[in-house]
């Protein structure tokens, strides 16, 4: 074991597959030589050359499209997008072939892909450097999403969409790579894709997230702990599939529920969530679930992002609103 | 200054049109040099094809299957470009139009059928057949060829791929991208452009200002060419360079086939609105069987009599796939739930299992 | 008064537009001369010339990217995708410059502008071209989202979109096109943006939908009317802006709702309308909001693709599933 | 045959680097013919430029504002590209990079310090100054200047747009797509090229393959140059060019600068990653400023002590801009929902009064 920041357990993931696994390869923008604008390809060059660290002209349509037949041809490409919102250029690739490939050819040809996507906001980043963009792709079958909230689980599910047959798509909390440090083992092991987490465990009622903000509902949990309420936090990990197994479980046993995700609040991802919850355990409800999200509004820059984001006192207002219903 | 040098460049001369046979079927220069092998099952594969085409849309107006895209016109096109490829090691990225090429690198015909009908199985290759389903977003499936030959080169192969797009698939941003990929990373890749003209109703002069597409292949330092489309020597010829170069690794080798298309975009499509009969006209004059078939004929190698026969066996084996792909089993419910991922979410069951017993209780069952 | 198609009413509402204002254009592929593979633009080339309907070259992202700076110059481009699953090549600029330029230049730059997607399936099309995207945008402010489901809305639509001084998505069901005729003014009207429609008056189940299954949800609702039940229809009209007050309204008085959207089921926009409903009138629902949608699939091929949309039958099931809950 | 022609095509000497300066100030060919106030003007502006950057990359890394992209080093082709637009009629597409061509267009300093500070008033241009946002997205901002152009056309006006985009920013579809809309429209659009050799990281040879990026232009038909990015008259000289040719409807022009950024990719950048000091050095030792100060000495026009002295009014005025940013007033929370729409949705009306709602309970009121 080791203590490990989630950027260096993405980063050991990688070498990990690589080392065991010589159709690994990575390719982006200035993940070779560079190591990546966020170092998560550090030492990953030097170790194994730049025929499996791609610096990528730069066109993520490009080093998208290409990748989608290096995987079909049977490698195992990692791309790296450099930031959120420039995965936009390559959309096309991933709704119209990414996702349909093994449909479209009735399991013919796969591609599986890893894309790695470094996501959300809280970094005080420019413009563009910020987005949740996981509802492009939620309501897109053939993709799974996965969305580590801490090291451990960072290196167990890239190592799991590495082995997965399907593309997959993993959202890096670019604010969680250095916040802090966590065990993480040294050799091999997977977190299987599609089953969520309890971060924490409680009674009166239900904190559902992911990434970022599994934090935000951990530290307003202990907020509300001190007013008395206590909170379980179920950590989805994995956007699609979706566990709702857990979650339901926990909001039947709870009866209140709070959803929280970053994204504009219209149309987002935590929407499905609430009408999960709808279809199968409404008479369980004491109150209507509550969503603390972004605001329908573009991300802003950054002496405002943190009007923007949800925080800890924002989701105890939540949780006193459920609780108080 | 710099300006008028390059403004100077004569595209079309420093691009002339390779071109082996004249319309009227005699030899433009120098005999070339295929074996009479090669000659016979080119011209049998464009009699084929032709017949196919024909037939194919017949079926769609018809209402037997879905909307179609005929190629008649672009037979030896198709068929120059697939010819040189090796079935099992090779790989092939088609557009809608380009199931001509699709037949020649070893997809039944029945296939093609199945998937016009509106069946995912007809894109269910031959496991030794390496063609990927039909790429209808525009110029996509160029960036798919260069990954081919990229991998390959990761892993020491020289497997080649060739991919297509019509005159209007060079004006999407894929066509570059693919382009540059290809030439930075020298992979084995053939380019080719099926220029017919249109892109459905717009012309080539509202596509791009240039006289020729082939000069593209300045812009990344890679060989380009323009060829004689109706021309099936001359196709021939140009993709067996480009071939060959492909395999030895000398790298990418983009090609413009001047061509036409004699009937409509597709199905629905109307061409009268959009050009005159005198041009359809013109370039059947040009038609590319005619012109093999007097080369033959006048070579010794075709008579009437034959070329009436291969007619003849061409419409039988047309309609045997036609019959297998009407003979097919239709699509199964299962079929759409089972290959969104290797295993079907738990979701997917769900909806599986919802969708079955919806059905049962129509008394519909599996049937639709 | 005329009796028109709605894709009559569409290119109606065009060249009353066209002529009311030289600032309007259409441009797209095929819109000129060839009238649309569609027709939609039949005779505007004829009438206008090829200056105001543009035969653009074969690239979204293109004619997407530079209609965006015409209207921000002053024009109303009127933008044609030809089919909704080429809008993917022009999704950066709708992402990240079109739904944006307002509010990053804090309202120096506009950009009004109106993109035409014939979408949705139902009309055997080859693949590709029978596309739920509206969840592409749905998450995504900045853009306005509407739906006509007849001629008369479709021409008034059209003309407060043109009138909007933001950049508006019309999506148009094909299977719509030409399914029926209806009495369109010949004079310029505009319907507002933003306002649902109650398409039929019920008591006991209330039906929430847009477009083409707008009519599923007539079709249902007079199967239940056979049944004894009741139905209310809501044809939002408007994705973006949504609105919520008339299907709320609706449901607080029937206490049973079942929303119906083409789209894939997870993460589909109609979990946002569940959403609202949990988040203002839970305590009326007598039992869960059913939902009706398109399965976790790719648009299949036209031979299954009545397998997978929604239909009066299934509507119908989910109505006596909300009343006998 | 046709690909050894093409292939035989000496880029280089096709595009040969237009440069009116040597790298001692000397005169390479005949004296241009700039009015003594273009010249003087042109060198200000370079002076100011480079204590601006200087200074704004140091309010970076103190922390006074968000992540910073400097241009130092590339001034002339700044300067050159932006000093020929008309206020208040010309558009200006920028990049992160291109503040410097943006304040000579008129964009004040303190909008620039007050983006990258991260307020979106920023962005906010003066009335009669017609530069669009910065666009980080990639070559997009290239298909916004055709749209201007295509616009002018059909409105019967002459409005020139200019656009940028770095070596890398020629890699992506956009890039293509734009030079071919404008090639096919004839529009009136200056597509600048800032080459500075690297993207980020990764060097122009893994970006693309040819010796030069002019050569692009052969793809279109439209004129490209090659010019010393250092040589502040040689970029005067082409940008005037590439002006009068799209003012009189001459269409667009494609300008390669041949240049370097002295500093990092961006604040957090350590560009000794990836390239050596030797590099930047050679690159300092053919500085456009030190250049064109030698060739103003000799031609009298510019003293040492006047030379000073202009240092000391870029310092103050660069002062000013910073003071006049840091003393304007922070964004409000009424501004990130005020300009989504023309008028706020009701739900966006909701949310705003959430927002308050929860910010004063929590005794913040609208600070932050
Ligand atoms: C990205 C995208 N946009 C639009 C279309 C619709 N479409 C299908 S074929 C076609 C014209 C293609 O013309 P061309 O590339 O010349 O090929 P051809 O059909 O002439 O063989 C268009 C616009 C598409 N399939 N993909
Ligand atoms: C579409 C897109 N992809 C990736 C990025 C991240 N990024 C910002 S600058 C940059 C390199 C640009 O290099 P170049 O075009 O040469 O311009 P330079 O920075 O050298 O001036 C990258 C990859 C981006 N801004 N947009
Ligand atoms: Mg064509
Ligand atoms: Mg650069």
């Amino acid at each position: 074991m080791a203590k490990m920041t989630l950027i260096q357990a993405i980063n050991d993931a990688m070498k990990v597959a690589m080392r065991r696994d010589d159709r690994v390869f990575i390719i982006g923008e200035d993940v070779g030589l560079n190591g990546g604008v966020f170092r998560a390809t550090e030492g990953i060059f030097a170790e194994f050359g730049e025929e499996r660290a791609i610096d990528a002209p730069l066109a993520e349509s490009g080093f998208v499209g290409v990748s989608t037949s290096m995987a079909v041809f049977g490698l195992r490409p990692i791309v790296e997008v450099q930031f959120d919102g420039f995965l936009a250029p390559a959309h096309e690739h991933l709704v119209n072939h990414i996702a349909r490939i093994r449909n479209r050819s009735r399991g013919r040809f796969t591609c599986p892909m890893v894309l790695r996507i470094p996501s959300f906001g809280g970094i005080k980043a420019l413009e563009h450097h910020s987005e949740s963009i996981e509802n492009w792709y939620a309501n897109n079958p053939g993709l799974k999403i996965v969305v580590p909230s801490n090291p451990y689980d960072a290196k167990g599910l890239m190592l799991a969409a590495l082995e997965d047959p399907d593309p997959v798509l993993y959202m890096e909390p670019k604010r969680l790579y250095r916040s802090f440090r966590a065990e993480v083992p040294e050799e091999y092991y997977t977190v299987e894709i599609g089953k969520a987490a309890v971060a924490r465990e409680g009674t009166d009622v239900t904190l559902i997230s992911y990434g970022v903000h599994v934090h935000t509902c951990l530290e307003a949990a202990d907020k509300a702990a001190a007013k008395g309420i206590s909170c379980e936090v179920i950590d989805l990990r994995s956007i699609n599939p979706l566990d709702e197994e857990t979650f339901l479980a926990s909001v039947k046993k709870t009866g209140r529920a709070v959803v929280v995700t970053e994204a504009p609040k219209t149309g987002g991802f935590h929407s499905e969530i609430i009408a999960r919850i709808n279809d199968s355990v409404l008479d369980y409800l004491e109150a209507p679930v509550a969503r603390v999200t972004g605001f329908d509004v573009p991300m802003p820059y950054l002496l405002s992002e943190d009007l923007y984001l949800p925080n800890a006192d924002r989701v105890l207002e939540a949780i006193e609103g459920v609780k108080n219903y | 200054m710099e300006m008028m040098q390059s403004g100077q460049l004569d595209m079309e001369q420093l691009f002339p049109v390779r071109r082996v046979l004249n319309p009227d079927g005699t030899l433009v220069g120098e005999e070339p040099n295929f074996t009479t092998e090669e000659l016979m099952s080119a011209y049998r594969w464009m009699v084929y094809l032709r017949t196919f085409d024909v037939r194919a849309l017949n079926l769609s107006r018809q209402g037997r299957m879905g909307t179609f895209a005929p190629f008649a016109g672009q037979e030896a096109c198709q068929v120059g470009s697939a010819f040189w490829l090796r079935r099992g090691k090779d790989w092939l990225f088609p557009t809608y139009r380009d199931h001509g090429s699709m037949q020649v690198m070893g997809v039944p015909g029945a296939d093609i059928i199945r998937y016009y009908m509106g069946d995912e199985w007809g894109s269910h290759a031959p496991e030794d057949v390496n063609v990927f389903p039909i790429s209808i977003p525009i110029a996509t499936q160029y960036l798919h060829a260069v990954g081919i030959g990229w991998a390959a080169k990761i892993r020491k192969q020289d497997n080649v791929a060739v991919s297509y797009v019509g005159d209007g698939g060079t004006s999407p941003g894929d066509f570059h991208e693919a382009l540059n990929f290809a030439a930075v990373q020298n992979t084995g890749t053939i380019f080719i452009i099926n220029n017919n003209g249109y892109a459905i109703s717009t012309p080539n002069r509202k596509q791009f200002k240039t006289k020729t597409l082939a000069q593209r292949a300045l812009a990344y330092d890679i060989p380009g060419y323009r060829v004689d489309g109706q021309d099936i020597l001359a196709t021939l010829q140009v993709c067996k360079e480009a071939f060959d170069r492909a395999v030895s690794g000398g790298g990418p080798t983009l090609i413009e086939f001047l061509t036409f298309r004699y009937g409509p975009h597709t199905t629905p499509d109307d061409p009268k609105k959009y050009r005159a009969q005198s041009e359809v006209e013109a370039w059947q004059a040009k038609d590319a069987l005619e012109r093999m078939k007097k080369y033959l004929i006048n070579k010794g190698l075709l008579t009437e009599e034959q070329d009436a026969k291969m007619a003849e066996e061409a419409l039988a084996a047309v309609n045997a796939e036609i019959a297998k792909a009407e003979a097919a089993p239709r699509p199964k419910l299962d079929d759409i739930f089972d290959y969104v991922y290797a295993t079907p979410t738990p979701e997917l069951e769900k909806q599986r299992a919802y969708l079955k017993a919806f059905l049962a209780k129509q008394g519909q069952g599996e049937a639709k």
